[in-house]
């Protein structure tokens, strides 16, 4: 199936995901910070439906939005936040991390700018249909070994977790 | 309109890592702080994904990796963040001026 | 237009893969329409047939029977003030029922109703449907939140936990029935509903039966974790009337009460599909490989026209067992019409081109209503769980088990 | 409306669990209006998370001062309002007021209104436990029940009903004896309910006793000790269920109870559990003394030669009964004037409540309930 309103829907897409990613810097609430979050997921993920990658789109819903956004909204909830809303919400450094922010989109311009040709422009194709099982044989293939570290690397932050939010274990 | 290109995905996950960095850079609330981290690794799943589409699936397969990492990233962060709220009743990164406690 | 309509009939795609926009919106306003019927429908239902577990009546004011019951309910809750609390964060209040809303019809786009009766397919259809549904937790959570009141907020933490507990189960559940899928000469599997569909009919078998019981754990693992997923008795516990009021939702009224509602509703019968599709076989009519054969085709096939005959038997029954008062005569005269009614669609139901046509929904409707029918005898019978209770049901019995079924499932496959 | 806090500030409540955020202690107000604290309770709970970490009981939101209002009517007059205490165990109430003052008076009443009195009684005694069964059933969630029970206990208040016209508040009793004989068919009607009834508490057996749920729900929940409950003044089935054989018809026989033979079931654990098993053997043992009662229900008067101004002797006096909830007493001092100089009720449902704190601290919210539904109160009593 070929995407329809290629082009509406990439500029609607990534402008919900600026749109949000502004708002979850600038929010003074934590809670609606995490929203706006949300709302640049989920259309980060349109975004990859766009790309033909449909099982990261799953993915990126399933475990961000599901998951890890949960467990944000579950914390804000847990630590009672009123009173922090009313301090300052910027740091005393703002003005050079800002400057720093500047300098790096100036680097990211010049890179794209320098390097736009290097790449193709034509696009492979990959099939959509067989995406899960491409991604599948490349997870369970090549990249065998760093999908075992993965699975460390979370039970080690379970552990961790654990460790960190429980005084009496 | 032009079509739609690889660039134009490169330039969204861009706005998208700066305004990471900004979050990262200037807020003082550390969920603020971990959600613009999510952000900025968003940014890089975008590239990843993106850049898929031009050389083949290991984009994706990277990209399902860093959401994993994301994953856990987010369980160690705000388990410290409760261990820390505990303590010191604030959620501020420049009151984390202790080593331990 | 009669060639447009008749030239998509005849073709043999869901309008998403095809890439039909128009056929594609029709069968959006079809489905969610028909689930929001289906919502008030089963609202009257469960009232009734709770009413009878309990040796009461239910609703018998409005309409014969009550039947007219859900629109009056509607009606009144549309009507009603719509109030915010003044402490309550507005926007996040107002959004919430929108989210649960939106999730749970949003993931009504891949259930199969029939091979080419869904509105797309996707290739990563079950993994969507489950990532759908996930973000209902994030309205009931925001519900909680932004009602700025303690019950609702307790409710709230009850429920993303539970939600997010009974999401792993549910899952490992789903992937034990997805790797059935595969066995078949090429090894692959799929994720699309409607190839886990026609990987049964490849089988020749439910995937309920498969390798029995290992099919029949996954799915009571998974019909136990549906039931925590939608909050539903006895797993009720975030909107547990006794303990929290009504949990998350306790702040709220009128309309935004009634799309919770809906939301409630609609995930139930997601859920439900959910769990037919993998595992009940679909669409599928009963026994497709023991009793095969044009006659037990022809004969499964007049299933539909004679349900609906057999309630229109009950309507005229209810017509002659009506009072017979001059103040029942309109409900009479309804019941007698709405029988009528349903005895048309019966006889229009048998005759062969609409027959072959609504047969798969038919299956699928009938088996994701007897799940209806599983959620309220739930209710009239089970006591609540409590809280520390039903997380150690998730995570110490159905987790371990459904891990155990996904393990034996791949040995199974793999020496199979 | 005060702070909850104020409250709270007085009671010496349980360190927080470091388990989980101890900064975050929730102060919930459970109640008045609150649909599982069977009508105007208010539990101000302090929580850690789901954890109970202490509890505070405010009472007297139906507080009508039916103490003091007896202090200005005579005797007689005073009859009806003890009904309004306990309203789901209206017969009980009258029984206890009736024999306490006959006990001042120093009148017998005469042996077949006794045994009219025990057969009311134990109805009572019945309805009462039925709708307890229901209403806590109902608050831990199962909600068939409910139905069940309150369709039978519908067959006993048809019984009040023909009897002496009133359905809850019955005013069965009069000082001296029985208003009313026994009605054309009482005997027929009270043996078909004996023959009714047992299938139906087997049906309230079925859907609960065994259920899994109902046993993870009420086993170990809401312990307390028989010592706690003697220390605490608890009567009634939550002290039988703890394993006190204690029973004011076997331990100072009223009314004809002596006259039959009945057992008192008792638990071990004293949870919740045995409470729920306590109070359906309970049940079983009203019918069997409905039972023998019916069976040899004696002829005679009805009613003790009384004067007609009542004017007990100056002195006071102290007469209890076993009340579904447990010790029904009442205090009655009189001046030797038409009115009572004080009368005191010692209720059930307020003494037993006292245990609540008791029973539910370190436990769950959710037991906060079963535990509330266990001990059985009637807020009409507590506050009188």
């Amino acid at each position: 199936m070929a995407p329809v309103a290629t082009t509406f829907f990439f500029y609607f897409l990534s402008g919900l995901a600026v749109l949000g990613g502004i708002l979850v810097i600038t929010r003074k609430n934590p809670v609606h910070s995490a929203l706006a979050l949300i709302l640049t997921l989920l259309a980060v993920a349109g975004l990859y439906l766009m790309l033909y990658a449909p099982f990261v789109a799953g993915v990126q819903i399933i475990l961000y939005v599901g998951g890890i956004m949960v467990l944000f909204l579950f914390v804000i909830m847990l630590v009672n936040l009123d009173k922090s809303a009313k301090e300052d919400q910027f740091n005393k450094q703002w003005l050079v991390g800002m400057v720093a922010a500047a300098a790096l989109l100036g680097l990211f311009m010049a890179v794209y700018l320098k390097g736009k040709y290097l790449f193709p422009i034509q696009e492979a194709k990959l099939p959509e249909q067989s995406n899960v099982q491409e991604v599948a044989v490349s997870l369970y293939g090549n990249y065998m070994f760093a999908f075992e570290i993965a699975s460390l690397l979370l039970l080690v932050a379970i552990i961790g977790a654990v460790v960190m939010a429980k005084k009496r274990i | 309109m032009a079509p739609i290109t690889t660039v134009h995905y490169l330039v969204v996950a861009a706005a998208l890592f700066i305004l990471g960095v900004i979050g990262v850079l200037t807020r003082r609330n550390v969920v603020i702080v971990l959600m613009s981290i999510e952000l900025i690794l968003n940014a890089v799943n975008l590239n990843l994904v993106a850049f898929s589409r031009l050389y083949g699936v290991q984009g994706q397969v990277f990209s399902i990796f860093v959401i994993t990492d994301a994953a856990a990233e987010a369980a160690v962060g705000l388990g410290i963040l409760i261990a820390f709220f505990r303590n010191k009743e604030t959620v501020n990164v420049d009151e984390v001026d202790l080593m331990k406690w | 237009m009669l060639d447009y309509i008749k030239s998509y009939l005849d073709m043999n795609a869901t309008p998403g893969q095809a890439g039909n926009v128009f056929w594609a919106t029709v069968y959006i306003f079809v489905v969610f329409g028909g689930v929001s019927v289906a919502v008030m429908a089963m609202n009257w239902l469960e009232r009734k047939a709770l009413a009878h577990f309990q040796i009461r009546l239910g609703p018998m004011r409005v309409g014969p029977h009550g039947l007219l019951q859900p629109i009056a309910d509607a009606l009144k809750l549309l009507t009603k003030e719509d109030i915010i609390p003044s402490e309550a964060d507005k926007f996040v209040f107002w959004i919430a029922p929108l989210i649960i809303l939106c999730a749970s019809f949003t993931v009504y786009i891949v259930i199969p109703f029939g091979p080419t009766h869904a509105i797309t397919d996707l290739n990563i259809g079950i993994l969507f449907m489950l990532g759908v549904s996930s973000l209902s937790v994030l309205g009931v959570v925001m519900a909680g939140w932004a009602s700025n009141s303690h019950y609702p907020l307790i409710g709230a933490l009850r429920s993303s936990a539970q939600m997010v507990s009974y999401e792993v189960a549910m899952g490992l559940a789903v992937v034990s029935a997805i790797l059935m899928t595969s066995l078949n000469k090429t090894g692959t599997g799929t994720l699309s509903m409607i190839g886990i569909v026609q990987a049964q009919q490849a089988q020749q078998t439910w995937f309920l039966f498969k390798f029995f019981p290992l099919g029949f754990i996954a799915f009571g693992v998974f019909a136990i974790a549906m039931v925590a997923e939608t909050n539903r008795a006895p797993f009720d516990l975030p909107e547990a009337e006794s303990e929290l009021t009504a949990g998350f939702h306790t702040e709220y009224s009128g309309l935004r009460w009634s799309l919770f509602m809906l939301g409630e509703y609609a995930a139930m019968i997601a859920v439900s599909s959910i769990a037919v599709t993998l595992w009940l076989g679909g669409w599928m009519r009963p026994f497709p490989n023991a009793l095969a054969g044009e006659t037990w085709d022809l004969v499964f096939s007049l299933f539909p026209g004679f349900t609906f005959l057999a309630l229109a038997v009950f309507c005229f029954i209810g017509v002659a067992r009506m009072p017979k008062h001059p103040y029942f005569r309109i409900q009479t005269i309804g019941l007698a019409g709405f029988g009528a009614v349903l005895a048309l669609i019966g006889l229009i139901l048998f005759a062969p081109p609409v027959r072959d046509r609504i047969f798969d929904i038919y299956w699928f409707c009938i088996k994701v209503a007897g799940f209806m029918y599983l959620y309220i005898w739930y209710r009239a019978t089970f006591p609540r769980y409590r809280f520390d209770q039903l997380m150690k049901v998730g995570w110490k019995v159905l987790l371990p088990i459904a891990v155990g079924v996904l393990i034996l499932t791949a040995v199974m496959g793999v020496i199979f | 409306m005060t702070d909850p806090t104020t409250y709270l500030s007085h009671l010496e409540l349980g360190q927080p669990d470091k388990t989980f955020l101890d900064s975050n202690e929730l102060i919930i107000n459970m109640g008045p209006q609150h649909p599982a604290t069977h009508g105007v309770l208010r539990v101000i709970l302090k929580l850690d998370g789901e954890k109970v970490l202490g509890t505070e009981c405010v009472i007297g939101y139906l507080h009508r001062g039916v103490e003091k209002i007896a202090e200005h009517r005579t005797y007689t007059m005073f009859n009806p309002y003890v009904d309004r205490m306990d309203y789901v165990a209206a017969v009980s109430n009258g029984l206890g007021y009736c024999e306490a003052v006959e006990k001042i008076l120093n009148v017998q009443a005469p042996p077949r209104a006794n045994y009219i009195r025990v057969i009311l009684a134990e109805l009572n005694r019945l309805a009462s436990h039925m709708l307890w069964l229901g209403t806590h059933a109902l608050d831990i969630g199962a909600m068939t029940p409910l139905f069940y029970t309150f369709r039978d206990r519908e067959e006993i208040l048809k019984i009040f009903e023909k009897y002496c016209g009133a359905r809850l508040t019955t005013h069965a009793f009069r000082i001296g004896g029985c208003q009313y004989e026994t009605y054309e068919g009482f005997e027929d009607d009270v043996k078909k309910f004996l023959d009714f009834v047992p299938p139906k508490i087997d049906e309230y057996e079925e859907l609960l006793t065994t259920n899994r749920i109902w046993v993870e729900r009420t086993k170990g929940v809401g312990y307390i000790s028989g010592e706690d409950c003697i220390a605490l003044g608890v009567t009634g089935p939550v002290l039988r269920a703890s394993g006190v054989k204690w029973d004011l018809r076997k331990a100072q026989p009223y009314a004809a109870y002596s006259d039959f033979d009945f057992e008192i079931p008792i638990g071990q654990n004293g949870d919740t559990y045995d409470r729920y098993i306590v109070r359906m053997q309970e049940m079983r043992q009203s019918l069997r003394i409905i039972r023998q009662a019916i069976d040899r229900i004696p002829e005679g008067p009805i009613m003790a030669k009384i004067p007609k101004v009542i004017k007990p002797p100056v002195g006071e006096i102290y007469h209890s009964i076993e009340a579904p909830k447990g010790e029904l007493g009442y205090f009655i001092v009189s001046d030797g004037s038409t009115q009572p100089y004080r009368i005191r009720v010692r209720p059930p449902s307020f003494v037993n409540l006292q245990a609540l704190d008791l029973m539910v601290r370190g436990q769950l919210v959710a037991d906060v309930i079963a535990v509330i539904g266990t001990l059985d109160i009637v807020l009409g009593e507590v506050d009188r």
